[in-house]
């Protein structure tokens, strides 16, 4: 039990809405929650598509025409930048978030992260043969 | 006696959405939102399309990934909220409007896959 | 306002939290608060690096354990005192591994033990070269867990109510507010660390000033053996931070400015490229900071901007070794000095480290006036004697705080109620901390240079090496230094935080700690552990096989006499390291 | 090198009123000189009214935490001649509501710490007359955890804490996982059920911060993560079992 009082006269800093702005590792941060708005966002344009081929290959190609219309493009190549942050800063974190144990010895965190890459570059070249076979 | 608590499940369905978009999304939106509509690679026919979107697995794949990134959306977008506005006075609301954003989503995957199917 | 509690301990440190838990443990019932001017987590403690000894390997004795304290302080010490300290010490450290002290282990889990100056075995219980910090944390975390334990954390305690040769209670400060509250007690237990700030050159922190001692003299308790003090022979040449003993106990090496293991010069045994127990590094504290000052005679140490420096070599222990049982050495070398001991030479020179000497209390921690208890350093039970034992302290601390805290939670049980006549004491004490020290408008003297002055003065009269004549002079020249205090200005006149205020209060009871050392030195008249003096050479078992016992009169002079050395098994014998 | 650098110091006394103002203070600019050492000058020589915590000037009492120019870091190991040629901002602490001048009130931690039980629990038994074993390996696990000095420069380095006060923060919960993981211990049920509480683990988005600042690499932010799959994992059992099972 602790007999120190808050005083009322201590001043308290009040924390600015721009917080995030105040520092690079804040604003990295920000920008790494931002991705998520992404994500969802392309969750989005992947149903678009889906539906698009469920009704046929006309609403197919003018999906495909739409989406290389400028404003989607752009959008797309933001979505990219901020999906690779998510996948960077996601991979760069799995080993401080979890312990990975081989044979009883502490898994190093590079290994992680490496072994995390590799599975991606599995996965992406899966998925390229699967759609463009 | 752990009370039963919907926060870490959230923070489970936020994780395996991140995974997933980590491992899934950088390719995808590559291909999908640059390199077909592009013309950087040639488009997969449409046959070839909905073959592969028509497979069980695929759709159910795909719901799966769906549903999980709208859940990672849906609660790190409520911090984002909370955190990088301060809009902490309408809490409430912002916890609605995200989950029940993404369940939504997740019911209209459900459904749109299921056409394709 | 005034608040009352059982059992009031002073300091959070090793020996307060221990002395808490145990009064705790003893007697739930009992209000224990403890009172400490800096967070207790905080305390000195935090610093001891090397380790605590307590005798549990196969090959160990208690009375090896205790031949080895007797030996080492050159047989000032009560040899009652030392057995129970080396029987309770095993079980204290034990009873730390329990409430989850992170103790260094043996690959097949059992506690790990080292090598340490003095110690005929090794002995020495570690936690990596962090013990003391480990050791605090646990107590402190462990005695979270105690709800009855009140705590007045960043409280600075100013006087003992003493009343009728009873204490009562204590003033003290509450930092945050600067009210200065009563807090009457049955018992009341100093805890309050050592006095290594009357130095200018320390390894101890700031906090380090001796308030305890100056506490319990002011109150009318004698302070023991105060002309003992220990400097250690490796600090770092500028800060004074402590490179630890443990780095010679793993084998680090003692080399003068011509990379020569000079210790074999001074009967400390001979070169061995491996550490041998109580042989060359391995020898005593004292021994090792006067062979410093011989080496500097003969001109073979190197000079630095901070004065003559010799060199701990560790880099044939190679990176693993350092890594694993003294990363906190090479941080601190790497930090403070650029330096990479793993492959560069440490410079280093005896430092002020610490108090042999302290409040004078019988085996239970009692001091002459009753339900006053004191342990730690600033108290002399005494186990130290004219030298103390590398890693004897911290397990002093937890064996004297317990014991302590177990006869003050009995005190205070059957003791009455504080008498009326304390009130008044209290309020003087307020008056004098208003208008001596907050509100005075003619101070025209300043806190630091009156401590500079004071740093000095007992470097120069009380340092490793001593004369009457110096002595004498440090005297008179403490007594100036005293009056000048009177004058002294507090320019800050808020009452938040005033730190201060603070300095000023902790340069008063430096003041009288250091003419309890100068004085006490003055007194004796032969050369014994740490306390040698070059007009009286040799050990003198005729006369000075005594503590010295310091009073305050009532005219604030003071005044000396003796107590003899309680001698149970081991008479007085000739002191040989390197055999 | 100049021999003497600017130091900008945030004083402020609450009698006054007022916001914490800037006080320009020159200091001799010493190779080996760290800014406590700065602020020490200041206080012997030049302005003995400066308000300052400190005390074991080697990095290991946790008590000179301050921001300088806007990091948070121990004063005692952060070194003038790395911050040459100035000037050098020196604050309190963010976050923490500020006392005096640099001193700020950390009683919001002293009261969240024993909420997570920092203490070996184990009150099934009594104790053995012998240690309990321990391999190296064990300790290894929570070695890192123990090394928190109390410093507070994570509380002050993380933004949810500093916007949600509430929040246990990293220190008080790299202690809890600092026991769970101790082989000693069995109170991690206990523990749980204060982290799994909104204000516990929940709170934190991951910033890092804390683990970026933390002088003595703790590493909190990876004890969070990790409580949070543990948090995590007995929940999905307590969906999933039946309540005798778990
Ligand atoms: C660098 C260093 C390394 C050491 N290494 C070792 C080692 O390896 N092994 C070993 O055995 N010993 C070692 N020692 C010695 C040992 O650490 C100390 O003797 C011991 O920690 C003292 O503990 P304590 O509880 O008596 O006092 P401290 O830990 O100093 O605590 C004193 C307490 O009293 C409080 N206090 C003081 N004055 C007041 C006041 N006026 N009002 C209110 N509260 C007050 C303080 O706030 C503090 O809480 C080392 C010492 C140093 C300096
Ligand atoms: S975790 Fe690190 S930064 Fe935080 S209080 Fe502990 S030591 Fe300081
Ligand atoms: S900075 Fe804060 S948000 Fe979490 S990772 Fe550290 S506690
Ligand atoms: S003064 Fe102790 S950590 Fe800096």
């Amino acid at each position: 039990m602790s007999e120190t009082e808050v005083q009322p006269r201590a001043y308290r800093r009040p924390v600015s809405t721009w917080w995030w702005l105040e520092k690079r590792s804040y604003f990295v941060f920000a920008m790494r929650e931002l991705s998520s708005v992404f994500v969802a966002w392309f969750v989005v344009f992947l149903l678009m598509l889906t539906y698009a081929v469920g009704r046929g290959d006309d609403q197919y190609q003018s999906f495909l025409d739409w989406a290389a219309t400028p404003w989607v493009v752009v959008l797309n190549l933001v979505t990219l930048v901020f999906v690779v942050l998510h996948m960077v800063t996601w991979f760069n974190l799995t080993p401080q978030a979890t312990v990975v144990r081989l044979r009883g010895q502490r898994v190093p965190a590079w290994a992680i992260i490496a072994s995390q890459y590799v599975g991606l570059a599995v996965v992406s070249a899966f998925v390229i043969w699967l759609v463009t076979r | 006696m752990t009370k039963r608590r919907v926060e870490p499940i959230l923070w489970l369905l936020f994780s395996a959405g991140g995974v997933l978009a980590a491992v899934f999304l950088p390719v995808l939106v590559v291909l999908f939102g640059l390199a077909f509509p592009l013309g950087w690679v040639t488009p997969p026919s449409h046959d070839h399309l909905h073959a592969v979107l028509g497979h069980p697995l695929t759709a159910l794949f795909l719901f799966g990934l769906f549903a999980l990134c709208l859940a990672h959306w849906a609660h790190r977008f409520r911090y984002t909220l909370y955190d990088g506005l301060q809009l902490k006075g309408s809490k409430g609301l912002i916890t609605v409007l995200c989950y029940g954003g993404a369940v939504l989503g997740s019911v209209v995957s459900a459904v749109v896959l299921a056409t394709v199917v | 306002m005034t608040v009352s509690h059982d059992v009031l301990l002073v300091g959070g440190g090793g020996a307060g939290l221990r002395a808490a838990i145990a009064i705790a443990e003893a007697n739930p019932r009992l209000r224990v608060a403890v009172v400490s001017k800096v967070y207790p987590m905080r305390s000195h403690t935090v610093s001891a690096e090397g380790g605590a000894a307590g005798a549990i390997a196969a090959d160990d004795s208690l009375d090896e354990h205790a031949y080895d304290t007797v030996s080492g302080s050159d047989w000032l010490c009560d040899q009652d005192a030392v057995e129970a300290f080396v029987d309770e010490a095993p079980r204290e450290l034990l009873q730390l591994e329990h409430w989850g002290c992170p103790w260094s282990r043996e690959p097949d889990g059992h506690v790990a033990v080292r090598a340490f100056g003095g110690m005929k075995k090794m002995r020495t219980w570690f936690a990596a070269d962090k013990t003391g910090f480990h050791m605090l944390h646990t107590l402190f975390q462990t005695s979270l867990k105690y709800d009855e334990v009140v705590r007045y954390d960043e409280w600075f305690v100013t006087k003992l109510l003493v009343d009728d040769g009873r204490v009562h209670g204590v003033v003290a400060v509450d930092l945050m507010t600067g009210r200065v509250e009563t807090i009457t007690a049955k018992a009341v237990i100093l805890c309050t660390g050592g006095c290594g700030k009357v130095f200018p050159f320390t390894t101890n922190a700031s906090i380090s000033t001796g308030d305890g001692m100056a506490l319990a003299y002011r109150a009318g308790a004698p302070l023991k053996d105060m002309e003992f003090v220990q400097y250690h022979p490796t600090g770092l040449p500028f800060t004074g931070i402590l490179i630890t003993e443990a780095a010679r106990a793993e084998g680090g090496w003692m080399l003068n400015k011509d990379g020569y293991r000079y210790l074999q010069d001074y009967d400390l045994g001979t070169p061995s490229p491996t550490p041998v127990l109580r042989s060359m590094e391995l020898g005593p504290r004292d021994r090792l900071s006067q062979a410093f000052v011989h080496e500097v005679e003969k001109g073979r140490v190197t000079d630095s901007p901070w004065g003559p420096i010799v060199h701990l070599d560790l880099r044939h222990l190679g990176q693993q070794l350092i890594d694993t049982k003294l990363p906190f050495v090479r941080e601190l070398c790497l930090k403070y000095e650029n330096i990479d001991p793993v492959t560069e030479l440490i410079p280093v020179r005896p430092v002020v480290h610490y108090m042999m000497g302290g409040v004078h209390t019988d085996i239970d921690g009692a001091t002459p006036i009753g339900g006053l208890y004191a342990a730690g350093e600033v108290a002399c039970v005494s186990i130290n004697g004219a030298n103390r034992l590398g890693s004897n302290s911290l397990p002093e601390c937890l064996v004297f705080g317990a014991r302590a805290g177990r006869a003050a939670a009995e005190y205070a049980a059957t003791a009455g109620d504080p008498p009326a006549a304390i009130e008044a004491q209290a309020a003087d004490e307020v008056r004098r901390l208003e208008r001596d020290l907050l509100h005075k408008t003619d101070g025209h003297e300043q806190v630091s240079v009156i401590r500079e002055e004071m740093q000095q003065t007992v470097e120069d009269s009380a340092g490793i090496f001593r004369t009457g004549e110096a002595l004498a002079k440090g005297v008179d020249t403490l007594r100036e230094l005293q009056q000048r205090f009177g004058h002294v200005a507090v320019a800050d006149t808020s009452r938040t935080f005033n730190t201060e205020l603070v300095a000023a209060l902790e340069l008063e009871n430096m003041l009288d700690v250091a003419e309890c050392i100068v004085q006490s030195g003055l007194w004796r008249e032969e050369s014994r552990g740490a306390h040698q003096r070059t007009d009286f050479p040799a050990r003198d078992d005729e006369r000075y096989l005594a503590h010295s016992l310091i009073h305050r009169n009532p005219d604030e002079s003071s005044r000396l006499d003796s107590l003899p050395v309680t001698i149970t098994r081991w008479p007085p014998g000739e002191r040989t390291y390197g055999k | 090198m100049a021999d003497s650098i600017r130091l900008q110091v945030s004083r402020y006394r609450p009698e006054e009123g007022s916001a914490p103002t800037l006080q320009e203070y020159d200091v001799p600019l010493r190779k080996e000189w760290s800014v406590l050492d700065g602020l020490n000058y200041v206080k012997d020589h030049l302005d003995s009214t400066l308000s300052y915590r400190w005390s074991c000037r080697m990095g290991i009492c946790g008590s000179c935490g301050m921001s300088v120019n806007g990091t948070p870091e121990l004063t005692c190991g952060t070194f003038l001649a790395d911050l040459a040629p100035g000037p050098v901002r020196v604050e309190p602490m963010r976050n923490f509501p500020v006392v005096r001048d640099l001193v700020v009130d950390i009683g919001d931690f002293m009261d969240k710490l024993p909420r997570v039980k920092p203490w070996i629990i184990r009150d099934d038994e009594p104790e053995p007359d012998g240690e309990y074993l321990q391999t190296p390996e064990e300790l290894d696990e929570y070695k890192q955890f123990s090394m928190c000095i109390n410093c507070m420069l994570c509380y002050s380095a993380c933004p949810v804490y500093g916007l949600d006060p509430d929040f246990i923060g990293p220190a008080a919960i790299a202690l809890a996982e600092r026991y769970d993981l101790d082989s000693r211990d069995r109170g991690a049920r206990e523990r749980l059920d204060v982290l799994i509480e909104h204000e516990g683990v929940w709170g934190c988005t991951f910033v890092g911060e804390c683990t970026t600042v933390c002088p003595k690499h703790v590493d909190p932010a990876g004890a969070i993560q990790r409580y949070k799959l543990k948090a995590a994992k007995e929940s999905v059992k307590a969906f999933l079992l039946p309540r005798g099972a778990r």
